[in-house]
């Protein structure tokens, strides 16, 4: 076995599978190729064609959500993650997590081999064999000494046939098999329970509602399933024929969600409940319910909108607004169950959101618990407690994890780490070293979801498949045969297990689905379909529920607050890292986050009141104080937040977990106290009042954007839903020009992207990243403003008339291939030109680096090759090879995707006809959940994007000065009350 | 001309070939540090160039800095030295005889190193021959509309005939050197220098005519290099740069800058060789007039810019000039206007235009304030383009600082090498303007 | 050109110079050649030589440099048309840049050649025919005739108050 | 003299650029590398004629030909086992049973042949092999009479000059041409 020089791969052993080995990594820069070996396939496996990708359908297991996925393959190198269009769950978009799973896959600071410090001080590396060996005899010696029910086998919430085998695994050892979510939303289900009697989470069909009312359900983000939520959002408040949906959000701080609303109400945390009682009431007391508030009348009879509008900090009038409008706009829906909201009252806050639904009449309209969701399978916080109590007790001998983090994850007055200290034996199957693997004697490093079999159902309706896109980089395996082939080796257990292979387990249980679906033919072709399709889907139909007369009697309270500092606390989770496990990306760590446009570390928002309150300014760091913990970290000053609520984003704080993750920023989780959520027992996220002080320490705060208004630069426009139904004319804007306007033949490429739709998620940012081989930089150079990134999500807040007083717009720029380039004619050697088909191209290698492109570029999207950004290995196996790599001295910028459309325009000379409009898609257009990006050829009358660009609302970003862009812009459209 | 009475022909020969003696302590104490920083400038171009530009302060969007500037300053220096050599002469205006060779000098070897600039700040140096239209295997050629192009040609062609035009001028003189040295190297190094001149007739006709021609193309030569380095500015859409008085604008501050440097440089030469008689108060008197109305033209330029970006009533146009002047840049602004035009009105008053040590330190506080005019110009432009999103501030690093002053010892190097070299006063013409010798003067 | 012989005289002052061009002009000499430390309009005028003709080398190389500049533009341009933000592949305005330059610089050269071929500067050291003082302060009339008529050019210089008389061949 | 360099040096100059233009687009002097096994095209290609596309299969739908795989070579050689005779391999003698005997050898460890690169184009050049053959060109075209080389060396030393002259040649017509010669056609 050659050893690889660089990270110890067996470069060799892996060449061996994927083949020709070339191109990638060639820069361009003028010198002289070194001897390039070109290695061939021993055998060549099936359906490989050197050169030409092959794509697998798969699921993403980056958050419980489980969207399809589609690999692209390049050479047996999993390269690219493409949203699976066949997937009901998020058809065909994805989010940035998603995105970024291949660097989770190709992670340097994987773990590369089994690891065990059974006989050793430290972690030692060992083969399989050995490892499988240990384990199987601490587990007979286990059962001889007749302790088995000391075995527990903490994971995530895996649904399917993993999840069952583990059940069947623990079941034949007498130990448990205890799922542990760290948003597992127990509320949510016990509020069904109470109000319905399904103790389930239903799914919502938001892009059916022409009113959306969410208290803190921060869909954009993380509740339940981001994507799906933020498609149908987008559907739902997109223009349709010159009307949109409304969409208010009710919640402390404004999320990236709230920014996204037509109304973010502030409410003063924890009384939800008594808000949405309140507008219930108003709703009944107008008579605009339907079933007239049926048992209800009583209860919402003592909440009187003066005294609920007192209670919860929001305006009586606003209340009764909203009551009108949630009333009067049907269908309408309320939502809920937010984990940055989450507190001790959330099971109340949960039903009397039921309340409303069902005063407004919507329970079964847009709730369906026809199909629910399996995070409902979690096992909730209580178990975990218990656990954690037996552990300390040491009544566990063999604690197995599973894809979970608790040491991270649980608050810290859990004692999670001492107790784990306490268990004998601990054994993780985690691919990362994260803080608590670290403290396992055993690991087992199991498989990444690409590397991989398995499937996943995070719904009734989806059973999704997880297939392997590529051998494993590392000397992994997958948990599934790991358990196989240890039972295999306890004599007990011996026959227990009629499969040798995790593969063959599957199929096996996939027999059962088969079986269970109709008409499906025999099981191979099955099996081939699920195969092609990404899972197997079916339609269920919609159950009707009723509200049971138990809620009548239930009692309202505000949340508790524990911890006498003046600042409610909020701990959000993040759409970049989740609960931390997206930390150790560094395109999610570069990403810059929508609202402040930070990278690479945490911060706490601050009112600007508060802020002068307390003597800090932007940059300054704050001291939080709660009785559980401190946590020192730098100020963001954001009229988005209430100014008695301070709030950090969960995710950062890793002691361990890698070189990106490892000691940046802070975990806020340290400072929640040990509070749950009173009827579910789920655990309380918004619980603590925190002190905050001014320290001595100020930090340029690395950001993306500097300025927050666009000083009267009209870059993203807009336009109220009043001109919008008037009609305006779209003014085509014509220039007098020196010369006359340019022909094109064929194609002319262009791009319109809806104002209106876009949230601002940037997951297209991260598929750029991943499609166009763009470096990640780093902190340090971030804060020099030499981030890569070829497309920016501008963030501007605009003065506005609507109660928050303010209004968040963002704006993706990228290059808009300008039909009048000022780049163009500046570049002395041609290095950046006009195409024939509108696309404004970068040649990299004849790039001098004279940079007056950059300098005349109005929209400042080019960015230069500083140094010669490295991949540390094996990151660079992702790397596109159909894209050059840049080299120092060089400019670049987007593309248009240019070799996407090449390739298209490639298989379509081989038809001998021209590409078709939706053939082929960019990749941030690919990525949107939003669709808030079309891409096509102008020239075709009838493409979509040149419908969309001749649209009353399109615009050119700085039209005056006439660059004559290939993008359109659609405006957003503002609902403020005049 | 009282002073000028007591010279004679051979005094003129005498005094300025006396300035090639041996190289005294004192010159090898100003040369020997130049080499220095020369070698330190180096040092930090090629680390700049194996590690990548990022080690010099660029950021998104600055993406032009101190390199820039230092070429636009460099340039702007050159142009003097043709005025007072060619413009001025053209014009025939005496007080130039003195200094027009100076000046000269340091026209050649301003551009010298102006011309290196435009290569220090490429992203990939080792190919800046790309810029040239060469044939080549690729087939491809230049793109002629750009106006980096245009500064390929402009900036070659200037140095080419401004060097020419230096060594047509000093052939007489060299001519009167050899005729003086008598060790043999020197001797032969002025023959082959001097082309055998022998101050025939013949000589002098094609000689006033060729140096004439020469005048008349070095004049709209001037004026078209620095308007087309002011292009490389005004031909983008950048607010703050694309405006339509660039060209007369740079030229006069070109033409300003310059005679400072041509002040900072005669008058310590003047007082360490002794040539009071030939540098006269009138040469400066003549100059300081000069700089004053450029300064006037300059501080106009700086008034109308702020007024035209108001009347445009483009928020891009007046946001960048009132950031200009309240913004994180304010003080090199403010610096600015004090160097160019607060500073030197005090030359209306005759007294401190026929003052030395006035008029030098005023041309020191010039040198500065155009240095920061044109890092005005190009950073703040830079820092705050169309769109907000973009906005962002840029300090120099110690390597641009590095290679700036290197540049600046690059330019005293040769100048110091002239001074030992060749004759820093036109011999033949400071005779042309003393009074023929005739024996009717004499005897009447 | 062994009949022939060169004679120099050495003079301070330029009117005497000028006496003596003129005199020997009188007295049928041909060839003269007078030699001055810096250019002067009497000298130029007794010689009364045709205008000089370096200004046909400035306009040619000037007239050439344009028709370069236009050719390189245009042909250059159109051998592989590149389009740069809807420009004509043609388009004169920004060309006039370069013609100007080259113009001014082939002018300049062809200027330069003029002066070298005319005014003979061939040789590195002067002839004996030349004294060193003529760069410092001293005017010099040198004839060349035939050897009979030597010594009447002789007496002429010295009647016109030559310090220094020089010959050369012998 | 000075004058005379001076106008000599104008003339020598542009002398010397044309030679470089010459000499940039002549033929490739270059002697190929020297391979893990010397692989004899000529023996192939040449006496057995083997069409190209038999081991380099993905040409005409790739844009990378194809590196046989060390299965292949054995599809063949698993029967031939090669004459036990010398045989001169440009210049260097080498016994063709023993040469035939590495190939099994890899085999046998499953080893793939760690072949060296003989034509490679910069990363920033995105050649695509398929839209050649399908439009119809020979492989000799560009890759020389490999049929009667031992030790494959590049023909032509393939630079951007190479590529366009036979772009523009061949171009259908205006649209194609402005295609062909569009930069980002292959350098993206």
């Amino acid at each position: 076995m050659s050893k690889d020089k660089k990270g110890g791969l067996k470069r060799r052993d892996f060449l061996k599978i994927i083949g020709v080995a070339s191109g990638t990594a060639a820069v361009a820069s003028s010198c002289s190729p070194p001897v390039e070996q070109i290695i061939p396939y021993v055998i060549p496996p099936e359906g490989i064609i050197p050169g030409v990708p092959n794509y697998y359908a798969s699921t993403c297991r980056e958050c419980p959500a489980g969207c399809g996925i589609i690999v692209k393959n390049r050479e047996g190198r999993a390269i690219k993650i493409e949203g699976n269009p066949e997937s009901p769950i998020n058809s065909g978009s994805s989010c940035a997590m998603g995105q970024a799973a291949l660097q989770g896959l190709y992670n340097p600071d994987r773990v590369r081999s089994p690891l065990s410090n059974i006989n050793a001080e430290k972690l030692q590396p060992l083969g399989w064999a050995e490892a499988e060996k240990a384990l199987t005899e601490k587990i007979e010696e286990l059962r001889g000494s007749g302790k088995t029910g000391n075995i527990v086998f903490l994971s995530n919430n895996i649904t399917g046939s993993l999840g069952n085998l583990v059940d069947q695994w623990m079941g034949a050892l007498g130990g448990k098999h205890i799922q542990y979510e760290t948003y597992a939303h127990e509320p949510l289900k016990e509020a069904n329970k109470i109000s319905f009697g399904i103790e389930k989470i239903p799914t919502y069909h938001i892009e059916k509602t022409d009113y959306l009312l969410s208290f803190g359900a921060d869909f954009v983000e993380t509740w339940l399933s981001p994507v799906e939520y933020t498609k149908q959002f987008s559907q739902m408040h997109g223009v349709k024929d010159k009307s949109v949906g409304r969409f208010v959000h009710v919640e402390p701080r404004a999320s990236l969600t709230a920014s996204n609303a037509d109304e973010w109400i502030s409410v003063k945390p924890g009384t939800e409940a008594i808000l949405a009682l309140g507008i219930a009431n108003e709703i009944v007391k107008s008579g605009n319910s339907p079933n007239g508030g049926g048992g209800l009348r009583g209860l919402l009879s003592q909440y009187p909108t003066d005294k609920v509008s007192e209670m919860t900090d929001v305006p009586q009038e606003v209340i009764s607004q909203i009551a009108k409008e949630f009333s009067s706009r049907k269908p309408s829906l309320a939502i809920g169950g937010g984990v940055s909201v989450t507190g001790t009252n959330a099971t109340e806050t949960l039903v009397a959101i039921n309340i409303l639904n069902y005063v407004a009449g919507n329970i079964g309209e847009t709730v369906d618990f026809g199909d629910t969701l399996s995070i409902s399978t979690a096992d909730s916080f209580q178990d975990i407690t218990s656990l954690v109590s037996s552990m300390e007790n040491g009544d566990i001998d063999i604690l197995f994890v599973y894809d979970v983090n608790p040491v991270f994850t649980l608050p810290k007055q859990l004692n999670f780490k001492e107790a784990l200290g306490k268990v004998p034996f601990v054994v993780s199957f985690s691919s990362f070293m994260d803080e608590t693997t670290e403290l396992a004697n055993l690991i087992l490093p199991n498989n990444t979801t690409i590397e991989s079999w398995g499937d996943y159902s995070p719904r009734e309706s989806v059973h999704a498949l997880i297939q392997p896109v590529m051998s494993p980089v590392f000397n992994t395996k997958s948990t599934g045969d790991v358990i196989l082939s240890v039972s295999g080796q306890v004599q007990e257990l011996n026959g227990k297990f009629t499969q040798t292979t995790f593969y063959d387990y599957l199929q096996d249980s996939w027999k059962q689905i088969w079986a269970g679906a109709s008409g499906a033919g025999d099981f191979d072709t099955f099996w081939k379909q699920s195969l092609e399709k990404g899972g197997y889907y079916k339609d269920l139909p919609s159950k009707t529920v009723s509200v049971s007369p138990a809620v009548a009697s239930l009692k309202f309270s505000e949340a508790e607050f524990t911890g006498e500092g003046e600042f409610y606390f909020i701990a959000y989770p993040s759409y970049k890292y989740y609960d931390g496990k997206g930390a150790n990306k560094p395109w999610l760590q570069e990403l810059p986050e929508a609202i402040t446009t930070g990278v690479w570390s945490s911060w706490v928002e601050v009112h600007p009141d508060t802020a002068k309150k307390l003597g800090v300014e932007f940059g300054d760091f704050l001291s939080l104080e709660s009785p559980q913990g401190v946590i020192e970290t730098q100020v963001y000053v954001y009229q988005g937040i209430r100014p008695d609520t301070l709030s950090v984003m969960i995710g950062q704080g890793h002691t361990s977990y890698g070189r990106y993750a490892k000691d940046r920023g802070v975990n806020p989780i340290d400072m929640l106290p040990l509070a749950t959520d009173a009827k579910s027992g789920g655990f309380a996220w918004l619980s603590t009042k925190v002190s905050a002080a001014k320290i001595n320490k100020s930090e340029q705060f690395v950001q993306t954007q500097y300025t927050t208004t666009q000083h009267d630069r009209d870059i993203a426009q807009a336009i109220s839903l009043t001109e919008l139904e008037k009609g305006v004319h779209h003014e085509e804007h014509h220039e007098p020009d020196f010369y006359p306007p340019r022909e094109y033949d064929r194609y002319r490429w262009g791009m319109a992207i809806d104002l209106q739709k876009c949230v601002g998620c940037g997951s297209c940012v991260t598929a750029c990243y991943a499609e166009n081989n763009i470096a990640f930089v780093g902190k340090e150079m971030v804060a020099k403003r030499r981030d890569m990134a070829w497309i920016r999500i501008e963030r501007y807040f605009e003065e506005s008339n609507n109660n928050a007083g303010f209004q968040t717009r963002f704006l993706p720029m990228m290059c808009q291939q300008c039909g009048n380039a000022p780049c163009e004619p500046v570049c002395p050697v041609f290095a950046t030109y006009h195409n024939p088909e509108g696309l404004n191209g970068m040649v990299y290698n004849r790039c001098v680096g004279t940079r007056y492109c950059a300098n005349n570029c109005t929209y400042k999207v080019r960015k230069f090759n500083w140094f010669t950004y490295k991949w540390p290995e094996p990151l660079d196996w992702q790397l596109n090879p159909d894209v050059t790599v840049r080299s120092k001295g060089v400019m670049e910028k987007c593309t248009f995707c240019v070799q996407r459309i090449n390739h298209a325009k490639d298989l379509a000379k081989d038809e001998g006809r021209d590409v078709s409009d939706g053939e082929f898609k960019v990749a941030c257009e690919q990525a949107c959940p939003a669709e808030a990006i079309v891409f096509g050829n102008l020239e075709d009358k009838e493409s979509e994007v040149s419908k969309q660009s001749h649209d009353d609302r399109g615009y050119n970003v700085l039209a005056a000065i006439n660059t004559q862009p290939g993008i359109t812009y659609l405006k957003k459209v503002t609902q403020d009350k005049a | 001309m009282s002073e000028q009475n007591t010279l004679t022909y051979a005094r003129v020969n005498d005094d300025i070939i006396r300035m090639l003696d041996k190289p005294t302590f004192k010159w090898w104490a100003l040369f020997l540090p130049t080499l220095l920083f020369v070698g330190f400038g180096l040092f930090c171009f090629i680390y700049q160039v194996y590690t990548g530009l990022g080690v010099a302060g660029y950021r998104h969007p600055v993406f032009w800095g101190v390199y820039i500037t230092d070429f636009v300053f460099w340039v702007g220096i050159a142009h003097s030295g043709t005025l007072i050599s060619a413009i001025l002469f053209l014009f025939r205006a005496n007080f130039r005889m003195s200094i027009y060779r100076i000046a000269e000098g340091m026209t050649v070897f301003a551009v010298l190193t102006a011309g290196l600039f435009p290569i220090i700040h490429l992203g990939r140096p080792w190919n800046f021959y790309w810029l040239f239209p060469y044939p080549n295997q690729r087939e491809l050629w230049v793109n002629f509309k750009s106006p980096l192009l245009w500064d390929v040609f402009a900036v070659s062609t200037y140095l080419t005939v401004s060097s020419v035009f230096f060594f047509i001028g000093l052939i007489p003189d060299i001519a009167a050197v050899r005729d003086r040295v008598k060790e043999v190297p020197r001797k032969i190094l002025y023959s082959v220098l001097s082309l055998g001149w022998k101050g025939s007739n013949w000589e002098w006709l094609h000689y006033t005519r060729a140096y004439l021609f020469f005048a008349a193309f070095a004049t709209p030569l001037v004026l078209s290099v620095h308007s087309v380095v002011s292009w490389d500015f005004a031909m983008s859409n950048l607010p703050g740069w694309h405006t339509t008085i660039f060209a007369p604008y740079f030229v006069a501050g070109a033409i300003f800058s310059g005679l400072g440097m041509v002040i900072t440089l005669t008058v310590p030469i003047r007082k360490i060789f002794h040539l009071e008689d030939y540098i006269t108060l009138d040469n400066y008197d003549g100059m300081a007039k000069l700089i004053m109305l450029t300064s006037g033209i300059v501080g106009y330029a700086y008034g109308i810019e702020f007024f035209m970006a108001w009347y445009s009533g483009s928020p891009a146009e007046w946001g960048q000039f009132y950031y200009r002047a309240v913004g994180e840049y304010a003080l090199f602004y403010w610096i600015m206007v004090v160097c160019n035009v607060v500073i030197p009105l005090p030359l209306w008053f005759k007294s401190v235009r026929r003052n030395i040590k006035a008029l030098f330190i005023i041309s020191i506080f010039i040198n500065i304030g155009m240095w920061f005019e044109r890092f005005n110009i190009i950073v703040i432009s830079l820092s705050r383009g169309f769109d907000p999103a973009a906005w962002g501030i840029y300090t120099p690093s110690w390597v641009e600082i590095g290679i700036t002053v290197g540049s600046f010892a690059w330019f005293f190097m040769f100048f110091l090498i002239f001074l030992k070299t060749l004759p820093a006063v036109s011999i033949a013409e400071m005779k042309e303007i003393l009074p023929v010798p005739k024996k009717e003067a004499k005897t009447s | 050109m062994s009949d022939k012989q060169g004679v120099l005289g050495v003079f301070t002052y330029l009117d005497e110079t000028l006496n003596a061009v003129k005199k020997l002009r009188d007295a049928g000499f041909k060839n003269l050649r007078v030699f001055s430390p810096f250019p002067n309009h009497e000298i130029e005028e007794v010689m009364d030589e045709p205008e000089s003709i370096v200004r046909f080398f400035t306009l040619g190389g000037a007239m050439l440099g344009a028709a370069c500049g236009v050719g390189f533009t245009v042909l250059m341009s159109s051998d592989w048309p590149i389009s740069v933000s809807a420009k004509p592949i043609v388009s004169l305005p920004p060309f006039m840049v370069i013609i100007f330059e080259l113009t001014i610089l082939m002018g300049a050269l062809a200027t330069l050649l003029g002066l070298l071929i005319n005014s003979r500067l061939r040789r590195n050291v002067p002839t004996t025919m030349y004294d060193t003082r003529f760069s410092e302060d001293k005017f010099g009339v040198m004839i060349t005739c035939e050897k009979e008529n030597v010594k009447d050019a002789e007496e002429i210089l010295t009647s016109q108050g030559a310090e220094d008389i020089k010959f050369d061949g012998v | 003299m000075k004058k005379g360099t001076k106008i000599l040096s104008i003339p020598l100059l542009s002398i010397f650029i044309l030679l470089g233009f010459y000499f940039y687009n002549a033929e490739s002097s270059d002697q190929g590398p020297k391979q893990p096994i010397p692989f004899s095209h000529k023996i192939h290609a040449g006496e057995d004629q083997i069409p190209c596309e038999y081991c380099h299969s993905f040409v005409d739908v790739s844009p990378n030909p194809g590196i046989p795989s060390v299965k292949k070579c054995m599809g063949c050689h698993q029967h031939i086992v090669g004459r036990d005779v010398d045989y001169d391999f440009d210049g260097t003698t080498i016994n063709i049973k023993n040469e035939i005997a590495k190939v099994r050898e890899y085999w046998a460890n499953k080893e793939p042949i760690p072949w060296i690169k003989v034509n490679s184009q910069p990363g920033y050049l995105h050649f695509t092999h398929k839209r050649h053959i399908q439009r119809g060109f020979e492989c000799a075209q560009c890759h020389g009479d490999v049929a009667s080389m031992d030790q494959v060396s590049p023909a032509y030393n393939m630079n951007m000059g190479f590529c366009i002259s036979c772009h523009t040649e061949n171009a259908k017509d205006q649209e194609e041409l402005t295609h062909l010669k569009d930069c980002l056609t292959c350098h993206y």
